[in-house]
């Protein structure tokens, strides 16, 4: 029988191999593909509780964490897109400007 | 069907969104007329939106003293909130001043901006008023998206790309601990509504030992604490802040902070009354180590922005201090912080876009050497917001700080008080510093910079006004800020 | 009824004021001495009209109150006076000698560019002095007391572009000062101790006749007296505070005359007087002062013996004989001591004012002949008497009258206390001993004084000898008044064995007998020892006396093999003992190192450190953290899930 | 008009500023005169204080004004709540003093942006004068951190050599120990609320009456203790001072010690002791301790200077030492004398600071060995140098005597008298120091070729100093004018203190009684502290 | 059978969010991302949340990670990036581990008590999980909803303004 605990099992586990990708890669496209893997993590748990507690409200949630990832990737991208132009490369050791 | 629209009518409550509504209205509004505009010309923009925010904040104030609740227990717009909105609007109105001359400056007369504003504050004042996790988290987003944008605003600065990026991929990591915290919370409660997670542990006092609702409330935290910059998730603020258009930096440390802190103090005084034990030795370690790290890492900053960045990581663990006082002194203080903070930090912001040069190099301790005699009333007013900042009386930093510990001390946090004190004392070195330079150097090279006048002014008038005013008569509102208090 | 003692200080007083202010403009030498002077005269006057109605008087302790001073609670003082016998006899000695010497300074200081400025001090002084003596509680006498010390300090660095009488004065000042400490330790002291017992008071009548409320010969009372005589020995230059004294002829020779022989430096002397009540109570103190007292005479006089400066000498003499008074006052011949602090004043002021004249003609003689010789030399002159005659014979009376040869004042005087000192009931025969030696060293220096200065062949420069002229009239006229009173001025203290009166006893009996009665304090034996005594110690003068013809008039070589025999004591004793060594050594010299010590180490070092260091770590600390803030995202991301774990870790375990 | 005579005097200073704000800046004259003009209406206003009678017949606080300022309900309360008594009389009238004369001193002086200057110095003077009206603590630490910030200016803009750094560290070190101090008023404050006993804010008068357990009030009077050391500054608290005066302009140096140093005993006077009074016979020993270190510590490190402002510096480480000593005799004498020399203090150090002033116009130099031979080139200066100087040294006479006399009469009727033992060699090494100095500077003959050619002071110099000078011998020869008036106001605040507790002998004894009961009781608390 | 399908999709899951954070071409990440999305759907479909499985489909699959391969493209970022891992491997696989832990224990001594609402499987059969969806969205969070929208226009301005090539 499968339990919520294993999909909550699942869902940490895979919360922590998005975390491990952004803490280890530096391609920012790639950083942010673990971001939408942690956000999809966070989606399971949702929908996995949303069923063994019973109601909807967790379904909706993970709708709108949907909308914000679209929206995040909309506007990540083109953050990206333009840093790329100035600077001809998307890898975070370049986004060296600001320090100390 | 009929009866669902019924009952999805019922529940729409638009007094309760009142400011939010009429703020996105005009943000809208303000959108399509700036495709009609020419380019180049956001004057009117720039005056619309502050009509708009003006508009709204009649609006607010409306609704002090009479709470809306609606949208099935989506939003509350209590006195708490629409002190915070008001926060807000004043914080969005002041940026917005020293908005319009500063982007034909520095080369980006966008229209797109002043909504993109607008938005930022409708989205701050849903986390203001949401008392259901989704709103606030929606909240937190619209205004997160917006600031991503801001903060990356000119596009072809490669500092202001690193400024958007590095906000962008640490808010959408933090944004992934809120949410891993929310569905927690919602698996132990069953629900979303920050009454409802209250009602719950009210119900259920074992929940506290639920380590699944422990680790969502925490979790949950994070996310907030990653907003206002507490450390350790203060790390992105110091680069954003400092490669941001200087009225987003100055808006990102008021009212986004604000909106941080007010979601914060709902989620936890509200929601997690129940924990109150745990959370307050957490938040006095936290608002210890903020304060600490943003005091003894400005002391060696040289560059204004992000010396007043850091500056502004301290004072969020001023503030914390009134969160971890729990009590109707401390929280009010916390109201009370972040309108003299708004003030106090705009203004100086204000005054770094005045006498700031084209891609604002000159923004360093050395460049604003001898700025007290050759503009000497630039230089008294940014001595007060300095003064005020370091919380020295009769500016309103010190009435705020006053009111913090004041909070802490009956709370019994005596040594709180203590550490946090003895944090101003290392603090006034680096305000010091400043007007060291501004006033004890003699300029190095003659001030020819882009001479700015206008609306930037007024911000800097309205902010010193207010900071005086608040140090000197705060009693109106300091009460003010009681009622809004929980 | 005496409600006109306010005006004795007061004329100095103003005097000083005028001069002080108006002196620059007035100019006029004539104008300036005489006012000076003649505000002295006129206190004079007063004086001497109060001595009189005093002496006529039954009663004979008045008080006079001027008005309130500090009131705090129950500390009430009052600007008060107070004329008893005591200060009746003093304000004579001061503002009669005073007079004098004022008179004498308008020749003596003839040509000074701030002739003003010497006037100002000098009634400022007179009127520091009359506070002093007339002060009703011991806190008027103490402005007197400071006052002088002031004055002292402005006169002997008068010649401030000198830098030895700058340092002189300065010297001056702070040893006073250091008495000053005893002084107000005792004072303190006293009138806690008065005040537990519910005296509320520093009024002297009042401090005597609550004395007895503290117990006699107990601790508290000899710490108040010992305070107050350190303070004694400071003012009157006793050992260990003598050093000054010497030092202090750099001022002008009039103040010399003035204040470091004739009155300040007596002041200890009539603050013991003022107090007796007190002393008297306290044994060990009267025996420590006797100590000091009979070991300051001898060892002034010891170094008197070798010096070659005119005024030096009989600055060590000053030294000397104060300390006989103190001998006196220590074995409680009180009226003696005041006798011989009478008579002392008399012949030491004409001997300074003899010297004064010696030198001022000197100087002239210098002066003409351009030569910059020091005129105070005594090596370099002799045989003057011819030239000075005036000045020779009164110094020579003055010289007897301090040598103790009978029938001059210092006779009288000096023989009394040296009977006290053997027979008195706090006496002992070696304080006898002491004084007797030191009696004769002093007839043998202060004639070789004399044969040095006035006798044998003149030694001074070929080119000056012949320009040395007698002193003006303004100058003689003193000396020969003061060489009067040194001849006769013993005549109202004739021992009753010599078949006087003691009348001088008997008028200050008054202030002194209570207290002598009521401690037992009196000189007993029989009459054949007091009269050999007195033959003996006729005889060491005389053998003095003779030694010193010997030697620097018969054969004037006879010194020079002496010094040559006796190298190394000769070596300590010009060098007065190496005290000033020593107290540089002990004292100036450790303060200063501790003083720089303190501030290069524990100020700017230590405490400074520490500030600075907590700075310095607290930026350190800053700087530090910074290198957290790396510009890389993985890293902020790596601090945040740190911070993340930590939080859920605190919250969940 | 009388009725708000206080707050029209300390606020008058303000209204001065915003006349400045509207005159030419380069017509210095102008603003030195509207300054002076200001300062001496200021003085004018503050007189009728000194001539009321109403100080010799009761100790309590007149000229009360008292207004409802911030009242947020159970939260807190501040009034504007102030008044004079005895022991402020006479600070606020030497504050009202000597700021003209000040104004005065900077005639020639200042000519970098006069118009700040002023404006400092009037914004001083309100924040000093505020500070000792001040009957409400919030307001009291208002004032009192608003004199911080014209002295940081004054010292940081018009400022010598390293007036960064000396600046810098007056500012930093006085907020410390303030900010400390702004945490214990708020524990006071809400320790009396919860015992229920606050009524009326922070009303000084109402914490007066509250009765703290033991343990609060040691921390509270550590806290308030601590920043008031800063400010006299007491010994090993003292280093800020050295550097403030040297740097300082001359203006800056004599506020400083004439009237903000008071600030630290005052507070002292007003606040940390009768607020905690069982809290004192804990601190006492050790406080008097170290004021007696500060008295020879500052002498002895005095005596070493090569900067006469530094010297003079260094010699205020050791007057303050005697007014504390003097306070912490707790008797009425020791208290008299501590007030009275705060006064004489800022008499005679603010005239010596003068003094240097005059020199450094001249020379533009401190250091003593570029002196010598002064006098004969400025008798009218040596004179009144020499005047002020046995005014420093405590001649008797003048007015340093008075107080130095008293201060330590009262510590030897304390359980203090081993302390004052050794503070009355304070008395010799303050003769050598500053004799030394003026032997140094002075006497001897003019050897440096520059100082040929010094101009004796001017009338207007002249004018400055005479006035200081009056008082020196006002206070030293009738001081009763001045213990008149603060007597009733000392045995009241005495009583608070809880003299009886700690004090050796009965104050209100009458004279004539006897003293036998006395005895054991002092017997005591001798041992106790000694 | 529910068990297996389970078990398999996570370990297809985990492997390809594993590829997501390993593969050093971002083109590969990125199709890996579309598998661990696919993974997930089936999770909702087999949690009686079809309505959910679809969107994440269209959403995620369709939307999200076309315009993560788009802009791959647009940079031309293929094979040019080396990946260059260095000292924050090792530290991140330890905190990484202990996340993975931290969620572990929680998870294992937590428990989702929030139970008792009234969405039962039986409810979900009968009115279809889309009007479930629809009814909670329009009814009870309707607020969010409309914030959504504004999000989105922030974020279609912001990505305009921001990408736009001239002011």
């Amino acid at each position: 029988m499968i339990t919520v605990n294993h999909y909550l099992l699942l869902s940490a586990i895979l919360f922590a191999i998005g975390t491990f990708g952004v803490l280890t890669r530096k391609n920012a496209i790639v950083i942010f593909m673990c971001i939408e893997v942690m956000l999809n993590s966070v989606n399971l748990t949702f929908i996995a509780l949303s069923r063994h507690v019973g109601n909807m409200d967790g379904q909706i949630f993970v709708f709108f964490v949907m909308t914000v990832a679209a929206a995040e990737a909309a506007v990540g991208l083109a953050l990206m897109i333009a840093f790329f132009r100035n600077k001809e490369s998307i890898d975070t050791d370049d986004f060296n400007m600001l320090k100390w | 069907m009929e009866n669902l629209v019924q009952e999805a009518i019922q529940n729409v409550n638009l007094q309760a969104i009142m400011p939010s509504l009429v703020l996105c209205v005009f943000g809208m509004a303000i959108l399509m007329v700036s495709v009609f505009s020419k380019r180049g010309s956001t004057t009117h923009i720039a005056w619309l939106s502050i009509a708009a925010l003006v508009v709204t904040g009649f609006v607010t104030l409306i609704g002090w003293n009479n709470p809306q609740a609606g949208f099935a227990g989506s939003v509350l717009l209590d006195n708490f909130a629409t002190f915070f909105s008001m926060i807000c609007i004043i914080a969005a109105g002041l940026t917005i001043l020293m908005s319009d001359d500063y982007l034909r400056r520095e080369g980006y007369p966008v229209s797109e901006y002043y909504p993109l504003i607008l938005f930022t504050t409708a989205g701050a004042m849903w986390m203001a008023s949401g008392t259901d996790l989704m709103t606030i988290f929606l909240g937190l987003e619209v205004l997160s998206v917006s600031l991503y944008v801001l903060a990356g605003f000119f596009r072809n600065q490669t500092r202001s790309n690193e400024a958007g990026l590095k906000y962008f991929f640490l808010g959408a990591f933090s944004t992934g601990f809120l949410l891993y915290g929310v569905a927690l919370l919602y698996g132990v409660t069953g629900t979303t509504k920050v009454d409802g997670i209250a009602a719950y542990l009210m119900a259920n006092p074992e929940a506290a030992m639920n380590t699944m609702f422990i680790a969502g409330g925490s979790l949950l935290l994070v996310g907030f604490l990653f907003k206002v910059a507490a450390a350790p998730f203060h790390m992105w603020t110091p680069d954003v802040y400092q490669g941001a258009p200087t009225p987003i930096t100055a808006f990102m440390s008021a009212g986004p902070k604000a909106a941080a802190f007010a979601a914060l103090m709902r989620v936890t005084i509200i929601g997690l009354d129940g924990l109150q034990s745990e959370l307050t030795s957490l938040f006095w370690i936290l608002a210890v180590l903020t304060m600490t790290i943003g005091n003894f890492i400005a002391l060696t900053q040289k560059d204004l922005k992000r010396m007043l960045a850091y500056s502004s990581i301290s004072h969020a663990g001023y503030v914390m201090v009134g969160l971890v006082a729990w009590n109707e002194i401390g929280l009010s203080a916390i109201l009370f912080y972040m309108l003299v903070y708004t003030f106090m930090n705009m203004g100086a912001f204000a005054v770094l876009v005045l006498i700031g040069k084209k891609g604002e190099d000159n923004l360093t301790l050395d460049g604003v050497a001898g700025l007290g005699y050759k503009k000497p009333i630039l230089g008294i007013v940014l001595s007060i917001f300095l003064f005020s900042l370091m919380g020295l009386p009769p500016t309103a930093g010190f009435t705020a700080k006053f009111y913090i510990f004041a909070g802490a001390i009956e709370a019994g946090y005596i040594w709180l008080a203590v550490l946090g004190v003895l944090n101003s004392a290392v603090s006034l070195y680096y305000y010091l510093r400043v007007m060291v330079q501004m006033y004890f150097k003699d300029p190095e090279e003659d001030f020819a910079w882009v001479s700015i006048n206008g609306p930037v002014t007024i911000s800097i008038v309205v902010s010193a006004v207010g900071v005086l005013y608040l140090g000197i008569f705060p009693h109106t509102l300091m009460s003010l800020a009681k009622l809004a208090g929980f | 009824m005496y409600s006109n003692l306010w005006l004795i200080p007061f004329f100095p007083l103003i005097g000083s004021i005028i001069n002080g202010l108006f002196g620059k403009k007035i100019k006029n030498e004539a104008v300036i001495g005489g006012i000076a002077t003649g505000l002295m005269f006129l206190s004079f006057l007063v004086a001497a009209q109060n001595f009189f109605k005093l002496l006529g008087d039954k009663e004979k302790v008045h008080e006079l109150v001027i008005a309130s001073w500090m009131s705090v609670g129950n500390f009430q003082l009052n600007w008060e006076l107070l004329l008893d016998p005591l200060s009746a006899v003093m304000i004579m000695v001061v503002t009669g000698v005073g007079t004098l010497i004022h008179l004498y300074s308008i020749g003596y200081m003839h040509g000074d560019e701030s002739f003003y400025r010497f006037f100002s001090y000098l009634n400022l002084f007179a009127f520091a002095m009359l506070m002093l003596v007339l002060g009703g509680n011991a806190l008027v006498m103490f402005i007197g007391w400071e006052g002088v010390g002031l004055c002292s300090y402005l006169l002997i660095g008068y010649y401030y572009e000198k830098k030895s009488a700058s340092t002189a004065a300065n010297k001056a000042f702070i040893v006073n000062r250091v008495g000053d400490f005893g002084f107000l330790c005792g004072l303190f002291v006293l009138f806690w101790a008065l005040a537990e017992k519910g005296v509320w008071t520093l009024n002297f009548v009042e401090i005597a006749e609550s004395g007895h409320l503290l117990e006699s010969g107990g601790l508290l009372i000899t710490v108040v007296t010992l305070c107050f005589f350190l303070g004694a020995t400071g003012k009157s230059a006793q050992i260990p505070l003598f050093t000054w004294l010497p030092d202090a002829m750099e001022g002008p020779t009039p103040v010399s005359a003035l204040i470091h022989a004739a009155t300040m430096v007596t002041a200890g002397v009539y603050m013991i007087g003022r107090m007796n009540g007190l002393f008297a109570m306290a044994p060990a103190t009267m025996m420590t002062i006797a100590i000091v007292g009979g070991l300051t005479a001898f060892f002034a006089a010891t170094i008197g013996l070798a010096q070659n400066d005119i005024k030096r000498v009989l600055a060590y003499s000053t030294v000397s004989q104060l300390g006989y008074m103190f001998l006196a006052m220590g074995v409680g011949a009180f009226s003696a001591g005041i006798f011989h602090l009478m008579t002392h004043a008399f012949f030491k002021a004409c001997l300074f004012l003899g010297s004064g004249s010696v030198i001022h003609g000197l100087h002239h003689a210098y002066h003409h002949a351009h030569l910059h010789d020091d005129p105070q030399d005594m090596r370099n002159m002799g045989g003057i008497r011819k030239k000075m005659p005036i000045t020779f014979i009164t110094f020579l009376v003055s010289t007897i009258a301090i040598s103790g040869i009978p029938f001059f004042s210092g006779f009288f005087s000096k023989d009394e206390i040296l009977w006290w000192s053997f027979g008195s009931t706090r006496g002992h025969c070696l304080l006898w001993v002491l004084g007797a030696a030191a009696a004769g060293m002093t007839a043998f220096y202060m004639f070789r004084l004399v044969f040095m200065t006035f006798f044998g062949e003149q030694k001074t420069d070929a080119r000056a000898k012949d320009h040395i002229p007698e002193s003006p009239f303004t100058i003689t006229i003193p000396l020969m008044v003061l060489g009067f009173l040194a001849l006769i001025g013993g005549y109202i203290g004739v021992p009753k064995i010599l078949g006087g009166a003691n009348r001088f006893h008997a008028f200050l009996a008054p202030v002194f007998e209570h207290a002598q009665h009521a401690n037992e304090i009196h000189a007993h034996g029989s009459h054949a020892t007091e009269y050999t005594l007195m033959a003996i110690s006729v005889a060491i003068a005389i053998i003095g006396i003779f030694t010193a013809w010997v030697m620097y008039v018969k054969n004037p070589e006879l010194p020079g093999k002496f010094v040559a025999r006796f190298a190394g004591a000769h070596r300590v004793i010009f060098n007065k003992w190496y005290i000033d060594e020593l107290y540089d050594f002990v004292f100036v010299n450790p303060c200063k190192k501790i003083g720089t010590f303190l501030w290069r180490g524990v100020d700017v070092k230590i405490v400074d450190g520490v500030v600075n260091g907590c700075a310095w770590v607290v930026k350190g600390i800053g700087s530090g953290l910074r290198y957290t803030q790396s510009g890389y995202l993985y890293n902020y991301a790596m601090i945040m899930v740190v911070g993340v774990v930590l939080i859920v870790g605190f919250f969940v375990f | 008009m009388a009725d708000n005579l206080l707050s029209l005097m300390t606020f008058f200073p303000l209204l001065g500023i915003l006349i400045l704000l509207f005159l030419p800046r380069d017509n210095g004259g102008l603003l030195k005169g509207v300054t002076l003009a200001v300062s001496l209406i200021t003085f004018a206003i503050s007189l009728p204080l000194a001539f009321d009678n109403v100080f010799t017949t009761s100790g309590g606080m007149h000229y009360r004004e008292f207004y409802q300022w911030i009242n947020i309900g159970d939260f807190f309360q501040m009034n504007y709540n102030i008044g004079v008594d005895g022991i402020s009389l006479w600070l606020v009238m030497l504050t009202t003093f000597i700021t003209p004369i000040t104004i005065l001193s900077t005639w020639d002086a200042v000519e970098k942006n006069i118009k700040g200057f002023m404006a400092m110095l009037l914004l001083l003077e309100t924040g000093m004068l505020g500070a000792f009206i001040s009957l409400d603590l919030f307001l009291f630490y208002i004032f009192w951190e608003l004199m911080l910030i014209p002295m940081y200016f004054l010292i940081g803009i018009w400022g010598g050599k390293n007036r960064i750094y000396a600046a810098v560290k007056f500012f930093i070190y006085t907020a410390v120990g303030s900010l400390l101090m702004l945490v214990a008023i708020i524990f006071v404050y809400y320790f009396a609320q919860q015992s229920g006993a606050l009524t009326n804010g922070f009303g000084i008068q109402e914490l007066y009456k509250l009765d703290l357990p033991y343990n609060a009030q040691f921390w509270l009077f550590l806290a308030f203790g601590f920043s008031f050391a800063i400010k006299v500054p007491m010994f090993p608290l003292h280093t800020w001072l050295p550097d403030a005066h040297t740097e300082a302009p001359t203006a800056g140096s004599v506020i400083l010690a004439a009237v903000l140093l008071k600030m630290g005993t005052y507070g002292y006077v007003r606040f940390a002791m009768p607020m905690f009074p069982d809290a004192l016979p804990t601190f006492i020993p050790f406080l008097a301790f170290l004021s007696v270190v500060g008295i020879i510590y500052g002498s002895l490190v005095a005596m070493m200077q090569d900067d006469i402002k530094k010297l003079v510096a260094y010699s205020s480480v050791a007057h303050l030492g005697f007014v504390m000593l003097g306070v912490f005799a707790m008797n009425l004498q020791g208290l008299a004398g501590g007030m009275i020399q705060m006064i004489n203090h800022g008499i005679s150090t603010g005239a010596l600071f003068l003094i240097v002033g005059f020199l450094y116009e001249r020379r533009h130099t401190r250091l003593i060995t570029e002196f010598g031979g002064v006098a004969t080139k400025m008798p009218i200066f040596a004179t009144i140098f020499m005047i002020v100087t046995f005014s420093s040294i405590g001649l008797p006479g003048t007015n340093g005597f008075v107080g130095e006399f008293l201060a330590l009469m009262g510590a030897f009727q304390s359980g203090l008298r081993w302390y004052a033992v050794f503070a009355t060699t304070g008395v010799i090494l303050a003769a050598v120091y500053m004799l030394w100095v003026y032997q140094r500077v002075m006497f001897g003959k003019v050897t440096n070729p520059e100082n040929e050619n010094l101009k004796d002071l001017s009338a207007r110099e002249i004018a400055i100093m005479l006035p200081l000078l009056l008082f020196i011998f006002w206070i030293g020869i009738a001081p009763n004018t001045f213990f008149s008036k603060m007597n009733p106001a000392m045995e009241l605040m005495l009583e608070q203190m809880g003299a009886d507790k700690v004090a050796v002998v009965e104050m209100h004894q009458p004279a004539d009684g006897h003293a036998a009961g006395h005895t054991n009781g002092h017997a005591d608390t001798n041992a106790d502290h000694q | 059978m529910e068990v297996i399908l389970f078990y398999l999709t996570a370990i297809v899951a985990i492997m390809s969010a594993i590829f997501v954070t390993q593969c050093r071409n971002p083109v590969n990440s990125a199709l890996n991302l579309i598998t661990v999305f696919l993974c997930l759907a089936v999770y909702y479909v087999m949690l009686e949340s079809p309505f959910m499985a679809a969107i994440q489909i269209m959403v995620y699959a369709g939307a999200i990670v076309v315009l993560i391969v788009f802009v791959i493209m647009l940079l031309n970022l293929g094979l040019a990036v080396k990946e260059r891992y260095t000292h924050g491997m090792a530290g991140s696989g330890v905190l990484a581990a202990i996340v993975l832990f931290v969620a572990n224990y929680f998870i294992r001594y937590g428990e989702a008590t929030g139970t008792g609402g009234s969405v039962t499987s039986e409810v979900v059969a009968s009115y279809g999980h889309t009007e479930l969806i629809g009814r909670a969205m329009f009814v009870d969070f309707l607020l969010p909803f409309e914030i959504a929208s504004i999000l989105l226009l922030v974020a279609i301005v912001g990505a305009v303004i921001i990408s736009k090539r001239e002011v």
